[in-house]
């Protein structure tokens, strides 16, 4: 009998496809289900951010970069104004670095509520996905209140914050971080022993720590290989120091670690929040800064761990009120340059339930 | 699509074809309105504004739209979010691969013209209205979701207000 | 170490390879002479008070006259963070792949060809990713980059 | 004194308007092709309702376990919406792809859409509302139901895009598998009954909610429980919906199709969920037999219970990869069945069986 003979296909996989989470491409090569080689095609919402970001005041820089990395753009906010008050030497009040920490942590939470829907979803479970959104609204509430837009805040300026917040605000913040504590439960019996989300995720798609470092994986996705790194506490910023947390360490490195590494970091999250509120001192919330101000020559990198790892952000300044160049560095982009290297071999479905756990999110790969 | 192009010039020449034919137009017009099945198509911040509207709070499956994956069962594509020249062809392609009838919104001011993109950027794709046909421009950056709701309230008025015989072949 | 203790022990160590620079605001920022990138980066990858094994960012940048290219580093074992930058010219730029000490300078690299048109000597895979597949504009990056459809925000 | 609602069944009618037929004196021949076509058009007219209902039942229960609402805004609670859409659909323009194969392309939804409908000749939704009472009823049931997987395939090759070729071949490999755990789990019914006929199996059933073999101790539990998840997987349901995964295949097998074909292939899908939860009623839930309420009722009922079971399936659970799939069938399904068989026989044998 001859035999039989088969044959490797492509498959195109985006840029609109429901499981990329945007316009991702990826071009896979399969040996039937099997995926034996994924090239990623990127820069399909490439919008030149860098370049916008050079013809603008550092003051106007900060709406762009709420475009860079929309599910989270607090931390966008923040990497921006450090950075430009590192370079500047702008002293912020204490207040304002209090409100700082409560937003980013609020919006850190939204994130992984994002990211706990989604992965539902991309794995067949819709249902989680609508209970993530619902208490996703909560916060979305409270940013509301404070500075009016649901997504793209602007609300952390260069020297301190835009707004006080309202007087409603901290017991309807209490009162949100009671509901998703509370819902905790929700998403963990729905998942967590779930036994087909079990054999989808557990020891699928695992990282090695090593190939992670080495390619920049940063953030939840890198701890859930068991490497202990968290900017928050490594390479303090803000007042994180001021906190008792710990940032959340799984071993494995399967899709499971990485789904369970971020409720884990909910509910750091809601414990460094509670703190915040309770800390929380009266104060000036914005040192005075001049719109036009002109930092002196000089070039900073900062950083912030935002939900998808390390965001950074660099900035040259040639002594102009504008940045002389701008580079701005997402998790997402090191992590899906990773991707390749892990992801193959597996069957398409887990090549989704990967891409889904590492939380990739467009605009941060192309900007 | 095909038999309904040509069904008011074959039943207008039977006595009281036209009462069939402008009773029918209500029928198929409602129906089109009241079942616009959206792509699953997000592009930037828009998208997320898009998912929050399919979600509990704003639900538009009360409207009866639910999403399709594939283009070729959806009647509507909501272009959530900037669309590059790089997307600018794809988003052509998905369009020309919809069954007709087929309508578009444009989310949000990337859509529109550009939005915080329109200055200093290579890369923007400055409206999209040049490459498909737009029925409902839904300012805002990105726009809320009951905006997003009211916009498609407007479409299902626009598809209301249509003529069976805007459709005919010519 | 403290960024002070890196300092010193940097000029040390890399005596005449890394030039402290007074640029850096907040860690300590050197420069590196093009030649020796390689020699220089497997150092500061290998050296034990270094273990500097997480490449956070590398961009360039272009002031008008030359390129900058800027390396961070990050060590995620002894947890501190160092940048240095080489100095090019601005017509034929050229610079060493870095990707063989840390292989995710990859996508950095193909980006800095991509928007400055830096040439990456050694580079496996330099090819378009960002831009549109038939983009034949040249570099936008640049400063003195133009085109037709190219607005410049006008002065408020 | 009867209780005046078990008075409303169907059968009289429908032997009242046979006579009355017969009356006429219609020839032999003829009267059969006249009543054959009358019932066909009866049944169809039911069938595509019901499943138009169901399609709104499962968007509403959808809504309401996501705490939404669904459907709302046309007609009460949008009882009309899933009208509207067919509507829509019927005016859709039908793309034909350029590349397609183009019989192929052409019969995969007709074919589907038959072979959901075949199945109904031999289900009895009531007492004496059986279109044929053939004396192999579930064996041809069973036969008919999987013609479905012929028209998947062939939808995934006729559309010429390797998104549908991978869906059509899932989805032949799963029906494939899971046909073999589905009949075992049926046999152990006919083992005990002694007959293939529907009204058989369901007559066997008579006197009580104890003798029905979902409650008959030990193996009409088990049989059940691989039934209604074989039948699941034989319906594309949730959590083996991987034909069509969403996420992962955009449509599986139908992401070519547009308009009324593709109806063709969601009505299908519908009616084949109410078919395979109609077996399971008939075999394991005593078909038609309850109290007071007429038989139709209590068919229908405890179908639709079964139907909402399987949509709770839906919306609780993830989705299984095709490898597991695969692997659940073989490793687990299969032998938990045959041993169930083997034991039932046994027990038969042995005459231990109550």
């Amino acid at each position: 009998m001859p035999e039989l003979r088969t044959e490797e296909f492509q498959v195109n996989m985006g840029p609109h496809h429901p499981a990329t989470h945007g316009v991702c491409r990826m071009i896979l090569t399969m040996d039937g289900e099997k995926i034996v080689k994924i090239e990623p095609v990127i820069g399909y919402l490439h919008r030149a951010l860098e370049k916008i970001c050079e013809n603008r005041t550092y003051a106007q820089c900060i709406p762009v970069t709420d475009r860079f990395e929309y599910v989270t753009a607090m931390s966008c906010n923040q990497v921006f104004a450090m950075a430009a008050e590192r370079l500047a030497g702008i002293e912020v009040p204490e207040r304002a670095e209090y409100l700082r920490v409560i937003m980013l942590e609020l919006n850190r939470i939204a994130s992984h509520l994002i990211f706990y829907g989604v992965t539902a979803m991309d794995l067949g479970a819709l249902t989680p996905f609508l209970y993530g959104l619902r208490e996703r609204e909560a916060i979305i509430d409270l940013f509301e209140m404070t500075c009016g837009q649901r997504l793209t805040y602007n609300y952390i300026r260069v020297g301190g914050v835009a707004k006080d917040i309202p007087k409603e605000f901290i017991p309807k913040c209490h009162e949100a971080i009671d509901v998703i504590t509370e819902k905790m439960s929700d998403y963990e019996g729905l998942l967590n022993e779930n036994p087909i989300w079990l054999v989808r995720t557990k020891g699928i798609g695992v990282m090695p720590a090593k190939l992670g470092i080495d390619y920049g994986v940063s953030g939840p996705v890198l701890r859930a290989s068991g490497v202990d790194y968290d900017i928050r506490r490594d390479d303090p910023y803000s007042i994180y120091d001021k906190f008792d947390w710990k940032p959340a360490v799984h071993q494995n490195g399967d899709c499971f670690d990485r789904y369970l590494i971020r409720l884990d970091e909910i509910k750091q999250s809601i414990k460094i929040i509670k703190q915040a509120l309770e800390g929380l001192p009266e104060g000036d919330i914005k040192a005075k800064v001049s719109p036009n101000f002109k930092p002196p020559a000089g070039e900073v990198y900062a950083r912030v761990e935002n939900s998808r790892g390390e965001l950074g952000i660099y900035i040259q300044s040639d002594g102009g009120k504008k940045p002389l160049r701008v580079k701005m560095r997402g998790g997402s982009y090191c992590q899906l340059q990773a991707l390749p290297y892990f992801g193959t071999n597996c069957f398409i479905a887990d090549l989704v339930a990967i891409f889904a756990t590492l939380d990739i999110i467009l605009p941060e790969v192309d900007r | 699509m095909g038999i309904i192009k040509k069904l008011p010039a074959h039943l207008e020449k039977f006595p009281g074809g036209g009462i069939a034919v402008t009773s029918l137009e209500t029928i198929l017009l409602q129906g089109q309105s009241k079942s616009v099945w959206y792509l699953l198509f997000g592009t930037a911040c828009c998208a997320i504004e898009l998912m929050c509207t399919g979600a509990s709070r704003y639900d538009f499956d009360r409207l009866g739209m639910i999403f399709r994956a594939t283009p070729r069962q959806s009647d509507l594509i909501i272009a959530a979010g900037t669309i590059t020249k790089k997307m600018a062809p794809r988003l052509r392609r998905l369009y020309d691969q919809m069954a007709e009838p087929r309508y578009v919104i444009a989310m949000g001011g990337c859509t529109i013209k550009g939005g915080p993109f329109y200055y200093d950027s290579y890369a923007v794709e400055k409206g999209i209205d040049h490459i498909v046909p737009v029925d409902i421009y839904i300012p805002g950056c990105p726009p809320r979701p009951e905006s997003l709701l009211e916009g498609c309230i407007h479409l299902q008025e626009k598809i209301r207000q249509q003529k069976l015989s805007d459709w005919q072949e010519k | 170490m403290t960024r002070d203790e890196l300092k010193d022990y940097i000029t040390k160590q890399f005596e005449g390879k890394m030039t402290l620079l007074d640029t850096g605001r907040h860690d300590p920022m050197f420069e590196v002479k093009p030649a020796d990138l390689l020699e220089v980066s497997q150092k500061l990858h290998d050296d034990e008070n270094l273990q500097l094994d997480f490449l956070c960012n590398l961009g360039a940048v272009d002031t008008g006259e030359i390129f900058e290219a800027v390396y961070s580093l990050d060590s995620t074992t002894l947890k501190m963070r160092l940048d240095f930058k080489l100095i090019l010219p601005r017509d034929g730029a050229e610079v060493e792949s870095v990707q063989k000490i840390w292989p995710g300078a990859n996508w950095f690299e193909r980006e800095m060809w991509e928007l400055y048109g830096i040439n990456i000597l050694n580079h496996d895979n330099l090819k378009r990713f960002l831009l549109p597949d038939d983009w034949d504009q040249g570099h936008p990056m640049r400063k003195d980059w133009d085109a037709p459809d190219f607005i410049r925000m006008p002065e408020l | 004194m009867t209780w005046p609602i078990a008075t409303a069944e169907l059968f009289p009618i429908f032997s009242y308007l046979y006579e009355l037929l017969e009356s006429t004196g219609l020839p032999q021949p003829w009267l059969a092709i006249v009543v054959y076509t009358f019932l066909a058009v009866v049944m169809f007219g039911v069938l595509a309702l019901l499943a138009l209902f169901l399609v709104w039942w499962e968007r509403k229960i959808a809504g309401h376990i996501q705490q939404r609402f669904g459907p709302m805004r046309h007609g009460w609670h949008g009882w009309y919406q899933t009208i509207m859409d067919a509507v829509k659909l019927l005016q859709k323009e039908d793309v034909r792809v350029a590349t397609r194969d183009k019989p192929v392309f052409f019969w995969a939804p007709v074919i589907c859409f038959v072979a959901a409908f075949l199945a109904y000749v031999t289900i009895p939704f009531g007492e004496g509302l059986i279109v044929a009472d053939l004396n192999i009823g579930i064996l041809y049931v069973m036969a008919v139901t999987t013609f479905t997987v012929i028209s998947l395939l062939m939808a995934g090759w006729g559309s010429n895009n390797k998104y549908a070729l991978l869906g059509g071949m899932r989805s032949a490999a799963q029906v494939v598998s899971y046909e073999v755990p589905m009949v075992a789990s049926i046999l152990v019914v006919v083992l005990f009954v002694g007959s293939l006929s529907m009204v058989d199996i369901v007559q066997a059933q008579a006197g009580g909610i104890w003798n029905w073999y979902a409650f008959r101790l030990p193996f009409g539990p088990i049989a059940f429980c691989t039934y209604i998840i074989a039948a699941t997987a034989e319906a594309n349901r949730t959590p083996f919906d991987i034909p069509e995964a969403e996420q992962e295949l955009v449509a599986g097998f139908n992401v070519e199709y547009s308009g009324m074909k593709f109806a063709m292939f969601f009505l299908a899908e519908f009616v084949n969920a109410f078919t395979v939860s109609a077996i399971a009623v008939i075999l394991f839930f005593g078909g038609w037999h309850g109290a007071l309420l007429p038989s139709w009722m209590w068919f229908l009922g405890k179908t639709f219970m079964i139907v909402l079971l399987l949509m709770l399936f839906r919306w609780t659970y993830p989705r299984l990869r095709v490898d597991q799939l695969m692997e659940f069938s073989w490793k687990f399904l299969v032998p938990v069945t045959f041993v169930n068989i083997i034991i039932a026989a046994w027990f038969k044998y042995a005459g231990w069986y109550w």
